[in-house]
């Protein structure tokens, strides 16, 4: 684990705006490993572009820059578009965040899974259908054969969120970003999903950036955690020493949360002037 | 290229509504009825200005007892293979008056009616006896017996394919039964007619072997392929595009036609009776300026109403373009202008160009006119109910006799409004003075030709200087074809078009 | 022994099938029933309140006034207008649409000859139009902004602006007079005609049903340049919404899950971006079929093309009413009958929509 | 008088009945909460009450007055709802202050400026807010809109219909507590769907919950405390919110 | 000036109504600028516009004054664009035709988009038996021939360019019906509708401000690229010889009138075809402009 998985530094991502280009992400640097990363953050901080930015797919009039963006060790900015799609999915895959939009409506679930693998290996129809029916599977779902030929509208937010994760992992890549991949899920199919992920990072030593704005969610299944705030990262640390977090942002998010066994008379809310001049 | 010994000629034909001669009335449909089929006399390709025997080889007129008597020539064989019986005439005739079609009027003229007409025309052997009531002259009565109605149908046939007691009415309009040079062979409504000679024909067999009307409605596609050697014949090509033909073996015929083309007035529109109006138009068509551009070889300048070169026309053109003199005649009569009213006119070439050049030039008078565009069933259905206020229009005369014409432009014995008459006068509400509906009731049985012909001359003189009618042209047609063809004969009128004698080399 | 016991259930089965088919298959006819009473109430009326005498168009304007009433009366203009309408209506209903006025024959008869001959145009014009059409659309969209989308979408743009008669012409005179690529006006070599028995009245399909080779592509040639100039103003319609679709699509998230899969950016636009567009795609494309086949007067007056368009008009022009009812009806039925089929496609294509 | 009052309530959308037999009351000046798991009924209740859900029978009343299956010109001033999507609820086209003058345009009131502005104060909305048009406001803002919507007609009962589900946690710590001061100062009563429990615990006096179209248990938020919970159904969701019962 | 400063407009934060519009026209404005087809759109709308208005002092002649002896001449430098069969100058008469040519545009706008606007709004609205007997109606007019439906309404009022306007715009409006309902459908269930509804509001005032203000973007849009059909339309009842009476300059029978010529004298078609093509393709890349500016659905999107 001496050469980093991912290296980043100083990401930026701007967009076009009629009074000029505003960046959303704010020169943003990390590494990881085979390890655990989560990215916290209210929404709107930039979360998902920095996703997309390694992935490369911020579209046309959003524009991407940074210093370095190695994968393992190759600069991935600079690669040609067709050495960039034998990355994607088969090295980097991404979980993305709205499964109800990011599933195509008109092909069943299953082909759409399978179109993932096939991208990247030969295999057989036979082959091809067992791994999927296996991945589904692996996402705890009940029946796959039958989800295997419904159609994205023919399942529920959370179903599709799992299809999702199926679809993503079943190339076995090996750096996982995971955009917000339970938020439509059952509390208790939630940690069901997320434990088969923790299971790939730790069997078969997958990197993962789970971004979430649960701080509670990524304090349990991350190693590292990231908090960000307007395009920028103002606060990085172990999860499990989010609880001490010194960042007023962080220790702000971490006090709105209500409790179960709430006795507070108000919520502490975020007094946002406290951190950033804006 | 065409094959050669097939006749191909661009032309819109869509205005062909009946083909069967007791009904046919359009112009293209009186072309087929020519050469399809034959009548006791006809006016022939040789020279379709006179008056020659056709299934009739003689007769004998007998103004006393009002009777004709038609001798048939022997050799006449119609396209079905029977021969041409007086009892076919006769047939054909009352045929014509017992369906009473459109055209059945021509020879209802000479008393004839569904339930005299077996009387009126009888045969006997091989001669046919024709009597008429009325005091008409026999010149008359023979013109009547040319028209496209007269024509002779093949009774035998033709009453094979009667149904619900139509006399083969329906039949005649999909087919043809006729004598003629022609037989024909395919007819599609607004896309083709194709015409076989007819080698048995007894004034000769057609020197082409066939021929084939393409319906082109299209001006700039009549001239293309006539340039492109595909027809060999364009019949509705504009005088611009006549002017600037440009392909190599191309020639244009010019023919004069019988048709006079006026401006009217309905005198029901009260700005448009005075006659100090009427005669103040008259000098405020620009006559030459039109000839010499958009109507260049279409038209003639002609102010009579029986047109020029046949029997009984009167030639004089008095009036010229004079806005000066139109104004003083206005001034002097106290009209005040300006006058606006409508001009009704077809929507098409040239007539819209020309209701424009009226509009223009009246304009310089103070009496300025609306155009109203419309297609020719509007403008006819207006005209037909005097609901117009000025007309651009023109009149064929129905059968080549100045009555025909005189009718239509100097008599009005009722104006009144549920009195309809097809006529030039009746439509424009004009009553027409006694005096003058007299004379044309004299010239009509004015048995001295020569009599008969001056007085018509002085309708036309009277009529010329003082009615709500201004005839300003009378057209003539310019066909264009390959040089390659020669032969063709077209006449003053529709149902003169001969094709027997095209030759092509 | 096949399975007897089956067919006990068998009646049960089909009565509950009927059921299941028979409400909406009513309801559908009735529908289609009403809008076809609704075209002809309105052609109708329409065509009773135009100012253009449709006895004239029988007896001509040197009838007199006996034989024009006998006319009249014979096409039954003196009965009230309901009545008029009560009757066409149930003739209709017997298979009789009238006869024409100004062609004097069964509007059954003239719609045989004239609507297999803007059928024939009008399908190799879509046909054109959808090949070269949907593939522009997709490729402009795919590189929007791009050169090639500027060229395409002016073409595209022109396509509705340039007047169909002009371009009529000018494709005659460059085409035909000046190139002789093409044959000229008309469907076919007027010696050619008449030769192939009518069969389906679509020369192209006759030809080749009675093996005549030449008069096929003597007939092809005539149909290539009306045909080409009909399928560049649907090619303009179609390029155009396809683009305008295929944005919609590209600028999908699901378009960036394909590409986050790794997949050829073939397999992104074809598979993935235009997928979705298919059904829409197809409902344009049946309108503008369904326009084709309404018939372009302009076109057809240019080619000479003894088309429905020209018939409509012309029959309009002389209030022929018996053949602008029927002509109408045709049209209406092929209209409804195409939107049924992008229906059914729909349901057949989108899952959404089953 | 209760609120609102439910008795066997059916809702159904077309032929699907969706909610069946619902029957509950809700107190004057008490805050109610529905919970359960999604695509129970929740909304849809919320939705017959205010008569966007006309498809119903059994009993409804509001204030003693019973609905019609309408919403009503009467029935808007004594009763409002806030939608859960605060993208959706916002016409795109319109500024805030067109927003808020809406109602009180509908309802013929006068002094809209100060009204408007009023309440915008009331719901911590800065006044350079009130010429926005929705895009140019966030998620949290747009809700307070919404909010400042509702309470535009001065009603008594408010239904809430998961007003911060689409939220992250620190913008729903202020709505939360937005709502729980205005129902302090202006005395109203909630009907407020979640499926968020701690929620409840922190806004709420009773909670239904709902599963599959039926209120299962009617319970105090006390009840959240101790996880004293008779259905099955009840406990396995207070579980699975990360609760664990004291007893 | 403050007030009409950049910032002015692009502030974040109005302090007014008409800051806020200002802002919104402000930054469609801008975007609209930003498209070079649009911008060439624009500006050839708005060379219509100043001809139609300028018309009679922009043109070298007079559009309607006739020259027998200087007929069919071809483009030179006293005639620009030559001169007709009647000897007008056809630039003049193009000049004056962009007056009909924009009336006909505006007038058929004004007609039809509000008439299909409101009847599809209306039926998407309220749905069931409206929408069947609204719709029942749109397709029945929809699956007529459109230009046999307009013929015939020509017919029926008589010739003149009003009446072929009135009648081109019975034809226009079922397709606008069609949008406005289908863009109804997919927001007449959504919350802003509901809260609306719950206020009290009436259906009228509902449907009015705000179901149409929604729809009015994609039928602006649809509007500008259907004009070029609309010009097209009345030049084909110019064709036909029903839309504008001689001797107005209406493109259309303008080029009509011109087909004979076209073999030999090809300018008395063409420059009238080449304005109308101009215009028409002007409205087009405004209308496809205006589509990637006001169109929510492209761009603008996270
Ligand atoms: N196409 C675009 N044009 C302009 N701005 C954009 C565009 N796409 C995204 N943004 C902006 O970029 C910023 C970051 O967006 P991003 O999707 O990364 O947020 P996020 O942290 O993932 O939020 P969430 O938790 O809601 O998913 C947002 O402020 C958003 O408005
Ligand atoms: N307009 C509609 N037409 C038909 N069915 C509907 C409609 N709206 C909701 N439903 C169905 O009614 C049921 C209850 O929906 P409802 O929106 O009330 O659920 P909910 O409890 O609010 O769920 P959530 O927590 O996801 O908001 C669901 O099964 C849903 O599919
Ligand atoms: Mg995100
Ligand atoms: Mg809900
Ligand atoms: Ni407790």
């Amino acid at each position: 684990m001496s050469a980093p998985l991912l290296s980043v530094e100083d990401l930026r991502v701007s967009f076009p705006t009629p009074t000029g280009r505003v960046e959303v992400v704010k020169g943003l640097s990390f590494d990881l490993g085979r390890e655990r990363l989560g990215i916290v953050g209210e929404s709107g901080s930039g979360k998902s572009m920095t996703g997309r930015a390694i992935l490369r797919l911020v579209r046309a009039p959003g524009r991407v820059a940074a210093k370095r963006m190695e994968f393992e060790g190759t600069e991935i900015q600079s690669l040609p578009e067709r050495r960039m799609r034998d990355l994607r999915g088969a090295r980097i895959s991404m979980i993305m965040q709205d499964p109800k939009f990011s599933l195509n409506p008109v092909m069943t679930v299953g082909r759409q899974i399978a179109e993932a693998l096939q991208a990247h290996e030969r295999l057989g129809r036979r082959a091809t259908r067992e791994r999927v029916l296996e991945m589904l599977e692996a996402v705890r779902i009940n029946d796959p054969e039958r989800v295997a030929s419904m159609y994205p509208h023919e399942i529920s937010g959370g179903m599709g969120q799992r299809v999702m994760i199926a679809m993503m992992l079943i190339p076995r890549p090996s750096l996982l970003i995971a955009d917000e991949p339970t938020s439509a899920l059952d509390v208790s199919v939630q940690a069901q999903v997320l434990d088969l992920i923790d299971e790939l990072v730790r069997d078969h030593g997958m990197g993962l950036i789970l971004i979430s704005h649960d701080l509670n969610l990524v304090s349990r299944y991350c190693d590292r955690i990231m908090v960000m705030n307007a395009g920028r990262v103002v606060e990085s640390c172990a999860a499990s020493e989010l609880h001490r977090a010194q960042h007023p942002y962080t220790q702000g998010l971490l006090a709105a949360v209500p409790r179960m066994h709430e006795t507070r008379p108000t919520l502490p809310v975020l007094d946002r002037s406290q951190w950033s001049g804006t | 290229e065409t094959p050669p010994g097939l006749l191909v000629v661009a032309q819109n034909i869509d205005d062909i509504v009946a083909i069967d001669p007791a009904q046919a009335y359009e112009f293209t449909s009186g072309e087929l009825v020519t050469n399809l089929y034959d009548r006791l006399v006809q006016y022939d390709a040789e020279d379709p200005t006179v008056l020659a025997p056709g299934l009739a080889t003689e007769w004998q007129a007998d103004a006393e007892a009002k009777t004709i008597t038609f001798t048939l020539r022997d050799d006449a064989v119609f396209h079905s293979g029977n021969p041409v019986r007086a009892e076919d005439v006769t047939g054909s005739l009352a045929r014509v008056i017992k369906l009473d079609k459109t055209p059945a009027f021509i020879l209802a003229q000479l008393g004839w009616t569904p339930e005299n007409v077996d009387e009126m025309v009888t045969a006997e052997g091989n001669t046919v006896t024709i009597r008429y009531e009325g005091e008409f002259s026999p010149a008359f009565v023979l013109n009547v017996l040319a028209a496209r109605p007269a024509s002779i149908v093949d009774m035998a046939t033709v009453m094979e394919n009667e149904v619900d007691g139509d006399m083969g009415n329906a039949w005649l309009n999909e087919n043809a039964a006729g004598s003629g040079p022609f037989s024909l062979q395919m007819y599609r409504p607004a896309e083709l007619v194709r015409l076989q000679a007819n080698p048995d024909y007894f004034k000769g067999a057609p020197k082409i072997e066939g021929l084939i009307l393409q319906h082109v409605a299209e001006a700039a596609t009549q001239q293309l392929l006539l340039e492109q050697g595909d027809v060999d014949m364009a019949r509705n090509l504009t005088p611009d595009q006549i002017a600037s033909l440009s392909a190599e073996g191309i020639k244009v015929e010019t023919f004069p036609q019988a048709a006079v083309h006026f401006l009217s007035f309905n005198q029901k529109t009260e700005s448009l009776t005075p006659p100090a109006v009427w005669e103040a138009a008259r000098y405020l068509v620009d006559y030459t300026g039109m000839t010499d551009s958009i109507v260049d070889g279409q038209m003639e300048i002609h102010q009579a109403f029986w047109p020029k070169g046949f029997p009984g026309s009167y030639d004089e053109t008095p009036y010229s373009y004079d806005p000066e003199k139109a104004k003083q005649i206005l001034d002097e009569a106290g009209i005040d202008t300006p006058i606006t009213v409508s001009l009704d006119v077809i929507n098409a070439a040239p007539f819209t160009d020309m209701a424009q050049s009226l509009q223009a030039s009246f304009a310089d008078a103070g009496i300025n006119f609306e155009i109203l565009p419309g297609t020719g069933s509007q403008v006819i259905t207006k005209y037909r109910e005097r609901s117009h206020e000025a007309m651009l229009l023109y009149w064929g005369p129905d059968f080549m006799d100045p009555h025909s014409n005189a009718k239509a432009f100097a008599y009005n014995s009722d104006n009144s409004d549920d009195a309809y008459a097809a006529t030039t006068t009746w439509r424009n509400a004009w009553a027409v003075p006694e005096e003058m509906n007299e004379m044309t009731r004299a010239a009509l049985t004015e048995s001295d030709p020569e009599k008969r012909l001056e007085m018509y001359r002085e309708l036309q003189k009277k009529t010329q200087e003082d009615s709500p009618i201004v005839v300003m042209f009378q057209a003539s047609y310019q066909v264009a074809m390959d040089e390659d063809v020669s032969g063709y004969v077209n006449g003053a009128t529709s149902d003169f078009v001969f094709y027997r004698l095209v030759e092509k080399d | 022994m096949p399975a007897v016991p089956r067919s006990s259930t068998l009646p049960a089965l089909a009565l509950r099938r009927v059921r299941r088919f028979a409400a909406p298959v009513l309801g559908f006819v009735a529908l289609t029933a009403l809008t076809f009473l609704g075209l002809l109430a309105i052609t109708f009326f329409i065509g009773r309140v135009v100012p253009i005498d449709p006895v004239l168009a029988v007896v001509g304007d040197r009838a007199t006034q006996e034989q024009y009433e006998a006319a009249r009366q014979a096409m039954g203009l003196d009965r009230a207008l309901v009545v008029q309408f009560a009757d066409y209506v149930w003739q209709v209903l017997q298979g009789d649409l009238g006869r024409s006025v100004s062609t004097n024959r069964p509007v059954v008869e003239d719609l045989a000859r004239v609507f297999p001959a803007t059928l024939e145009m009008a399908t190799i014009g879509i046909a054109i139009g959808v090949a070269l059409g949907v593939p522009m659309g997709v490729w402009a969209a795919a590189r929007q902004g791009s050169w090639t989308d500027q060229v395409i979408r002016v073409l595209a743009l022109l396509g509705y602006s340039v007047p169909a008669f002009w371009l009529g012409l000018v494709g005659l005179a460059v085409f035909y007079a000046g190139l002789g690529w093409v044959a000229g006006p008309g469907r076919i070599d007027i010696f050619y005609d008449g030769i192939v028995p009518p069969v389906t009245g679509l020369l192209l399909v006759d030809s080749l049903i009675a093996g005549d080779t030449g008069i096929f592509m003597n007939a092809l040639s005539h149909i290539a340049l009306p045909a080409a100039i009909l399928g560049f103003f649907s090619l303009a319609y179609i390029a155009r919404m396809t683009r305008s679709f295929m944005l919609d699509q590209l600028s999908q998230e699901y378009v960036t899950t394909a590409r986050v899969k790794g997949l050829s950016e073939w397999r992104v636009v074809w598979i993935h971006a235009f997928g979705p567009i298919r059904v829409p795609l197809i409902t344009v494309i049946g309108l503008s079929y369904a326009g084709l086949l309404e018939g372009s007067v302009m076109i057809e007056t240019v080619f000479s093309w003894p088309g429905i368009g020209n018939y409509l008009t012309v029959a309009l022009l002389n209030a022929d009413m018996n053949a602008v009812l029927g002509a109408t009806l045709v049209i209406g039925a092929v209209f409804i009958f195409i939107n049924r089929i992008s229906d059914v496609l729909y349901r057949v294509l989108d899952p959404r929509s089953r | 008088m209760s609120a609102i009052s439910l008795q066997d309530l059916d809702i159904s959308y077309g032929t699907a009945k969706v909610v069946e037999g619902v029957s509950f009351d809700v107190a004057e000046g008490e805050s109610f909460a529905l919970v359960g798991e999604s695509g129970s009924g929740k909304s849809t209740v919320l939705k017959a009450i205010a008569g966007l859900a006309p498809d119903w029978t059994g009993g409804i009343s509001v204030l003693g007055q019973p609905r019609g299956h309408r919403p009503d010109r009467g029935f808007a001033r004594r009763c409002q709802m806030v939608f859960q999507d605060p993208y959706g609820s916002l016409h795109p086209r319109k500024t805030v202050d067109t927003v808020l003058s809406e109602p009180l345009q509908v309802h013929g009131l006068g002094n809209r400026d100060a009204r408007v502005e009023e309440m915008l104060g009331a719901v911590g909305l800065d006044r350079r807010f009130r010429f926005r048009y929705p895009h140019q406001l966030s998620g949290g803002q747009r809700q307070r809109v919404a909010i400042a919507r509702a309470l535009m007609l001065e009603p008594k009962v408010m239904l809430l219909d998961e007003p911060t589900s689409a939220l992250d946690v620190s913008v729903q710590a202020e709505i939360l507590n937005l709502l729980k001061r205005l129902r302090a100062e202006q005395g109203l009563t909630y009907l407020m769907v979640t499926h968020n429990l701690p929620v409840v615990g922190f806004m709420c006096d009773r909670m239904a919950v709902m599963n599959r179209g039926r209120v299962v248990e009617i319970a105090p938020a006390a009840a959240l405390h101790d996880g004293s919970f008779s259905d099955p159904y009840s406990r396995a969701l207070y579980a699975a919110s990360g609760g664990t019962a004291h007893d | 000036m403050r007030m009409l400063s950049r910032d002015w407009y692009l502030d974040d934060a109005p302090a007014s109504r008409l800051q806020a519009n200002a802002g919104r026209f402000y930054r469609a404005g801008g975007l609209l600028l930003r498209n070079p087809l649009a911008v060439v759109g624009g500006a050839i709308i708005l060379l219509l516009v100043l001809t139609a208005a300028f018309a009679p002092w922009i043109a070298p002649y007079s559009a309607v004054g006739q020259d027998l002896s200087a007929r069919l001449l071809p483009p030179s430098a006293q005639h620009w664009m030559g001169t007709d069969e009647l000897g007008r100058d056809i630039l003049s008469r193009v000049i004056h035709g962009a007056r009909i040519t924009l009336m006909i545009v505006a007038l058929v706008a004004v007609i039809s988009a509000p008439l299909g606007l409101i009847i599809g709004a209306v039926s998407g609205y309220f749905g069931g038996l409206v929408d069947k007997v609204l719709m029942g109606i749109t397709d029945v007019f929809l699956s007529m021939p459109k230009l046999i439906l307009a013929l015939a309404f020509v017919a029926a009022l008589g010739p003149g360019i009003e009446n072929a306007i009135i009648a081109i715009a019975i034809t226009a409006w079922p397709a606008y019906a069609r949008i406005a309902r289908a863009e109804t459908l997919t927001f007449c269930q959504s919350d802003f509708i509901g809260a609306t509804r719950l206020l009290g509001a009436s259906h009228g005032r509902i449907i009015l401000r705000h179901v149409l203000p929604l729809c009015t973007s994609s039928m602006i849009i649809r509007v500008t690229l259907d004009m070029a059909g609309i010009i097209l339309t009345a030049a084909g009842l110019g064709f036909l010889g029903l839309g504008a009476q001689p001797p107005l300059p209406e493109w259309g029978a303008m080029i009509s009138r011109g087909r004979v010529f076209i073999l030999d004298q090809w300018w008395v078609a063409t420059m009238p075809g080449f304005a109308i093509i101009l215009v028409s393709l002007g409205f087009c890349f405004l209308g496809d402009g205006l589509r990637d500016v006001l169109d929510p659905k492209q761009g603008g999107k996270s």
